[in-house]
């Protein structure tokens, strides 16, 4: 039955942009927006069904694609991420039916973010590389048009589109030669034969695959050093598409890695895996460092996307390292951890882009300085943002936490161990995890307590109202999940296991939750995420009613202390600026933000300043030093290379010939 | 854990934790406030006085600035629930409170980090620059203690294959060979560091300045009055004393309640508040003779207790 | 080697207004000194009823930074024009039921300040006074044994 | 027709096409190397009629016919009366000269038949043997393009090139079906109208239209 279902998702996929390209305005949104829902509907049931069954969903037609036809096979890993990308499709498309901000109104837009949506869906089920590609490079063109809908109005979105078009493409050719590669050193296109063949393949053909298939995921991902169009098109994306590609796009990246690093490849030599950590640490620390200082709330969001994409990637790291030095339980644990966290990562970062673009919308600018007392005014919006936040910081009651533990738990059980490259690699993780954890928690300390908590600092945000329906229906179910997931994990558990199982294709003999509590079979110690939220609360409520029952006299409404000054305004408030800046201070010479001063002075005597403007700004190290220099080489080639076309006909012609001889010299 | 224990004896030790703790913490500052006096030659407040301030603060007015949302009053009321929680269920008397297999170390620090978060959410709530900056040091101090304490754990859970308090004391209870190791020497150091920099203390932090400029846990409280005041002194002295009886358990884990019985519980509790009244004294003649650190030498401290923490780790590679 | 606390006479009899406060602290007294003028000889003494000799922290007195963790205000100095208005909000923003200490002869009657252009009052024009300390400057030893008489020690 | 003169005959013609080819390198002027075109057209033509006869193929006899009628007469006319302006003046200063085009010319017949050998072999009949000579006559056709200034030697070259490829598909698949032939003539006719509208139009617009005057053109 599950394979109708995959087959109803594509058709329904298509037939919403469809719609939306036809029906007149009225009706467009809603028309298209239930009709993906539809579909995501059928693929959410189809990925439950085979995470519960177990045994493959098969499609195959030879008839739409040339070479080896189109062909779908959902296994129980690709599953978890259809599952995914299908519940946080249907929020961001219910999170739709309200939004109307961005250009996404137009015919356009309402065509391609079905067809967006659809590939979200397919891309894991894909089963031979040209689905695969083409499902790929679909996808990416799809979420470019979409980032591209706000253009006339902003001229930044375009330089954003640039860099997002250049990165994805570059990404997809390293992958498609890193596939074309494997297909043809293996002799078929299908997934399933290239990992039988792929184990008696050259080691250089393997790891050549695999460093492209990093590269070509990793950019997707956004993991550091190929992260930097992330911070610049996620912001200019409309709401509800920041949302899908922060949440789900960036999973197909590990989705991709794992499956070509463990499930094509059947895991490599330890270096690999090594290299897979140190990209991962990187991210982690570089996006959590630039997202902890950023002031713009979207772009602080992404970058804490290419800070948890680094997490997940070090427990990726971890687990192939496991598995490479023969621990294959313990690879299975990691592995499971970071799938979780991918699902985790997917909920409350959902939850989180959805109403930053509610606060955009109410308040008409997500720049954190000029936000502000939203928690009253926004009275839903608000407490779901504040949910998202906690859950991202990894706080207790809620899901981050339990990811946060169990990557923590798949490290420290690596120790005590003889392997050199384990024992040192895996502290450090735990450092970086560790760093990671308090500058996350730091972050949305910062963008909640700013954004939401105290004065507002801008007219927009003080007469911010609350959204409509549908946009906190969309993030508030996201951050119910979150919710749920800290206290019940056992939901999800059990179907990451055998997910992880399948692609690791070793099943590990003890479960890994026990009813309420979750920890590693065969060692003392659990976790009950669950009973730590429900002490949480008994304490919680036994505390407020104990202060009740001390002091009944109403709470009296004051001015803020400001020793005794006289006015109390917003602006002696702190801002996200401010309450970065001692972290600024201290990593200085890893972000080395620039910061130019310009005074100008009365007429009269130079020593008289009349006015002062500092401008801070902090620029992305990797950009400056290694997206700037290339920018300049390829300016200098380009212009180099305009010289040779001097406008002669002769020349082009000769050109022509000059090709042909070639051309027939190779061949000879 | 054994299953000796019955229902009854585990939730006593639970609450009799949580006692000791919510007791134990303004006594333990009126103690380390008595000992700071005798060394500045004064004679100084009872030992009592901190309960003595705080049954007068919970008589007291509530008042709370006009635009704040219902965060603020809820941030205190958290700070110390998650206290509680930890009070309840980690290892300070006996190695098997209630819900004890749950007690994870990992667990530990991320409840008390949803502590200080609530707190900063709290005190950025106000809207006042005290509040903006008093939050923004303590979540960067938080920040940057993190590692530190994580790899300082990830050295104590190694020898004990796993990070649950009470089966790492247990271990440590019988191989005592180990608390001699560098490893372990090292990781405490870490410890107390860490400990310094989250609970405010000296050198980090001056909880008796009046300058607000110079504050840095004191800042984030300045609006609160009344009940809400009592329950953050009190949870500040609750996390100083649970903080202290980890360290004490985790690093001379001797006389700690291994068996049900109230003989045990009643050995147990005189050995815990004798150790931990010795490291608080310890704390507080170490505080009189050390001046407060610039806010920006502190990250270098405790960049040298994450180095110390890795040691530790790697230590344990060397060293058997 | 250390010098021995100076003896402070018990407070003797106290006005109603500041035995009920006394039953309410019970030896627990945190007041926020407020300088509303003053020329700093009060303040002098202030500092030294803190140093080991008077030792005002052995009967629970002390010292806070914030009004709203106070239970009181310390006020010294006459009321100038400029400190009026802040004074006002200070003892706005303590907590209610609050007290007022008036330390030194200005901040009962102005002292030699007494008609200046810039003074506006006593302290009693501008807050309500429940104790006030008489002196130019007050003895330290007084001004604890007032403050014990507030916090009932 | 018997083997051995059917061999001797299809050399002769596709011999005669190349040898039009190098002609048309030799000549300097316009007019006679329109006339040798047309020779190259016919010689085309005889190709194809020499394949249906061997083959009694009719579709190639028909698609015979249309090669000489549009490539060996129509085409040449229309260049004769497109030049008619410059129709005395002769190809004052070739981009290469005339001996640099001749060993050119040499080298790539010389190419053309290193590289046509394989084909040759692969196709295996005794047309097929002669594909180097389809490749020669498209190779010169190209070089003439690169190496002339005049607009009209252009449009010979062009000619030349897509006489190559009719030789070489005529000999290759040993039968060229009529539609394609008839298609492919008619995009010739079509391209070469276009061309010479263009050059006429530049003739007015600059008087003497030398193509390297046109460089300044460029941004």
């Amino acid at each position: 039955m599950t394979p109708a279902l995959l087959v109803a998702t594509a058709l329904a996929g298509l037939a919403a942009s469809l719609a939306g390209a036809v029906t007149p305005d009225r009706l467009r949104i809603r028309v298209s927006t239930s009709l993906t829902i539809g579909a995501c509907g059928c693929a959410l049931i189809a990925g439950i069904n085979i995470l519960h069954s177990g045994h493959p969903a098969v499609v195959h037609t030879t008839a739409l694609m040339p070479l080896s036809g189109f062909s779908l096979a959902l296994d129980r890993f690709g599953a978890l991420f259809v599952v995914i990308s299908a519940v946080v499709g249907i929020c961001a498309l219910v999170f739709r039916l309200g939004y109307i901000g961005h250009g996404l109104g137009s015919r356009t837009a309402s065509c391609i973010l079905p067809l967006f949506v659809t590939t979200l869906l397919l891309v894991p089920a894909a089963s031979n590389v040209t689905t695969f590609l083409f499902l790929w490079e679909l996808m990416a063109i799809t979420s470019l048009l979409l980032v591209l809908t706000d253009h006339a109005h902003r001229g930044e979105v375009q330089v954003a589109a640039q860099w997002y078009a250049v990165m994805t493409q570059l990404g997809a050719a390293a992958l498609i030669l890193g596939l074309v590669l494997l297909a043809t050193r293996t002799g078929s296109q299908s997934f399933a034969v290239i990992a039988l063949r792929s184990a008696h393949l050259p080691t250089w053909v393997r790891s050549t695959a695999f460093v492209l298939a990093l590269v070509g995921f990793g950019s997707k991902a956004g993991a550091v050093p190929l992260h930097v169009w992330l911070p610049r098109a996620h912001p200019e994306a409309p709401g509800p598409v920041s949302a899908l590609m922060s949440a789900a796009m960036v999973n197909l990246g590990v989705y991709g890695i794992v499956r070509v690093g463990m499930g094509l490849l059947g895991g490599g030599p330890t270096w690999w895996w090594l290299l897979v950590m140190f990209l991962g640490a990187l991210s982690a620390m570089f996006g959590s460092l630039h997202s902890a200082t950023s002031r713009d709330l979207k772009r602080l969001l992404a970058y804490s996307t290419t800070d948890n994409v680094g997490l997940m990637l070090l427990g990726v790291g971890a687990s192939g390292l496991f598995a490479s030095t023969g621990h294959r339980a313990l690879a299975v644990v990691a592995l499971v951890a970071a799938l979780l966290h991918v699902v985790f990562h997917a909920v409350f970062k959902g939850s989180l882009f959805l109403s930053a673009s509610s606060v955009q919308q109410a308040t008409g600018s997500t720049d954190l300085d000029g936000l502000g007392g939203l928690l009253q005014r926004m009275p839903v919006s608000g407490p779901i943002f504040l949910v998202g936040g906690l859950a991202i910081a990894a706080l207790p009651p809620f899901c981050g936490f339990v990811s946060e533990w169990l990557l923590l738990q798949s490290m420290l059980h690596g120790l005590p161990s003889s392997d050199v490259a384990i024992a040192v690699a895996m502290p450090i993780g735990v450092g970086v995890l560790a760093l990671t954890g308090g500058l996350t928690a730091f972050t949305f300390a910062k963008a909640i307590g700013i954004g939401l908590l105290g004065l507002p600092r801008t007219d927009g945000a003080e007469r911010a109202t609350e959204v409509r329906r549908p946009m906190w229906v969309g993030a508030g179910l996201l951050a119910l999940l979150c919710l749920v997931f800290g206290v019940a994990p056992f939901l999800v558990i059990p179907a990451v296991v055998d997910a992880a199982g399948v692609v690791t294709r070793f099943h590990s003999a003890g479960a890994l939750t026990h009813g309420w509590q979750i920890g590693l079979p065969g060692v003392p110690g659990m976790l009950a995420p669950g009973l730590l939220a429900l002490g949480l609360l008994v304490c919680t409520g036994l505390v407020a009613l104990a202060r009740g029952l001390v002091r009944r006299s109403p709470v009296r409404l004051t001015e803020a202390w400001g020793c005794g000054r006289e006015l109390q305004t917003a602006r002696m408030e702190y801002t996200a600026t401010s309450f970065g800046e001692p972290l600024t201070r201290v990593f200085e010479d890893v972000l080395n933000p620039s910061r130019d001063i310009d005074a100008s002075h009365i007429a009269e005597s130079r020593y008289y300043t009349e006015a002062a403007v500092i401008h801070t700004s902090l620029e992305d190290a990797f950009e400056r030093h290694l997206y700037r220099p290339a920018d300049r080489g390829f300016q200098r080639w380009g212009a180099l290379a305009r010289r040779v076309p001097n406008g002669s006909v002769h020349r082009y012609l000769a050109f022509g010939l000059v090709a042909l001889i070639i051309v027939l010299v190779v061949l000879a | 854990m054994n299953s000796s224990w019955s229902y009854v004896s585990i939730a006593a030790v639970s609450l009799l934790q949580v006692m000791l703790v919510l007791l134990g913490g303004p006594l333990l500052l009126g103690l380390m406030r008595k000992v700071r006096c005798r060394m500045e030659g004064r004679v100084g407040p009872p030992i009592r006085q901190p309960l003595l301030d705080l049954r007068k603060l919970a008589g007291r007015e509530r008042t709370r600035p006009e635009h704040t949302s219902w965060v603020f009053p809820l941030a205190p009321v958290v700070l110390v629930a998650t206290t509680l929680v930890v009070a309840a269920i980690a290892p300070l008397l006996a190695t098997n409170p209630a819900f004890g297999w749950s007690a994870d170390l990992f667990a530990v620090v991320f409840l008390f980090l949803l502590g200080s978060v609530s707190l900063a959410l709290g005190a950025l709530d106000t809207g006042t620059a005290f509040g903006g900056m008093g939050a923004s040091r303590a979540m960067t101090i938080g920040a940057l203690a993190e590692p530190a304490l994580l790899v300082a754990i990830l050295a104590l859970s190694v020898p004990a294959h796993s990070s649950n308090l009470p089966a790492i004391i247990t271990r440590s209870l019988a191989h005592p060979a180990w608390l001699a190791t560098p490893q372990r020497v090292l990781a405490l150091v870490a410890f107390v560091i860490v400990i310094i920099a989250e609970s405010g203390r000296l050198p980090v932090d001056n909880p008796s300045t009046h300058l607000e400029l110079t504050m840095i846990h004191e800042a984030m409280v300045l609006e609160y009055a009344g009940p809400d005041l009592a329950l953050v002194k009190l949870a500040e002295s609750m996390r100083l004393v649970v903080l202290l009886t980890l360290l004490a358990d985790l690093f001379i884990p001797w006389g700690i309640a291994t068996a049900p019985g109230p003989s045990h519980l009643a050995v147990a509790l005189v050995a815990t508040v004798g150790k931990v009244a010795l490291l608080g004294v310890a704390l507080a003649a170490f505080e009189v003779t050390v001046a407060k650190l610039r806010l920006f030498r502190v990250p270098e401290l405790l960049a040298g207790a994450f180095v110390l923490a890795i040691l530790a780790v790697l230590s344990a590679l060397v060293v058997p | 080697m250390r010098a021995r606390p100076a003896e402070v006479a018990d407070p003797g009899d106290v006005s109603p207004g500041v035995q009920s406060a006394a039953q309410r602290l019970r030896g627990s007294l945190q007041l926020r000194h407020v300088d509303a003028g003053s020329c700093n000889g009060c303040e002098m003494e202030i500092a030294s009823i803190f140093s080991p000799v008077y030792d005002a922290e052995r009967f629970g007195i002390r010292l806070e930074a914030s009004p709203r963790h106070a239970d009181g205000l310390l006020v010294t100095g006459p009321v100038t024009r400029n400190m009026a208005e802040p004074l006002r909000k200070t003892f706005e923003a303590v907590p209610r039921p609050r007290i007022v200490v008036a330390v030194g002869d200005c901040a009962r009657d102005c002292g030699v300040f007494r008609g200046a252009y810039g003074v506006e009052g006593a302290v009693s024009d501008v807050v309500p006074v429940d104790l006030e300390v008489p002196g130019c400057p007050p003895d330290p030893a007084a001004i604890v044994r007032a403050l014990r008489g507030l916090a009932g020690t | 027709m018997n083997g051995s003169s059917y061999s001797s005959a299809l050399t002769l013609a596709a011999g005669a096409v190349l040898v039009c080819a190098v002609a048309i390198l030799w000549l300097a002027s316009i007019r006679s190397v329109i006339k040798m075109v047309a020779t190259q057209g016919i010689a085309l033509g005889l190709v194809a009629v020499v394949l249906g006869v061997h083959l009694r193929d009719a579709g190639l006899l028909a698609a015979a016919a249309v090669v000489i009628a549009v490539k060996g007469v129509a085409i040449p006319l229309l260049l004769g009366r497109a030049s008619g302006g410059d129709s005395g003046s002769r190809e004052s200063r070739p981009l290469v000269n005339v001996p640099a085009s001749l060993v050119a010319s040499a080298a790539l017949i010389v190419l053309a038949f290193v590289t046509g050998r394989s084909v040759a072999r692969f196709v295996g009949t005794t047309a097929g043997a002669l594909v180097p000579i389809g490749l020669a006559t498209l190779l010169i056709g190209f070089f003439v393009l690169v190496a002339r200034r005049r607009p009209t030697f252009q449009i010979v070259g062009l000619l030349m090139v897509d006489n190559g490829i009719a030789l070489t598909a005529f000999l290759c698949t040993a039968g060229f079906p009529f539609l394609i032939e008839l298609g492919v003539s008619f995009d010739v006719l079509l391209g070469v109208v276009v061309l010479m509208v263009l050059s006429q139009r530049l003739r007015i617009e600059f008087g003497d239209i030398d193509l390297d005057e046109l460089r300044e053109l460029h941004d």
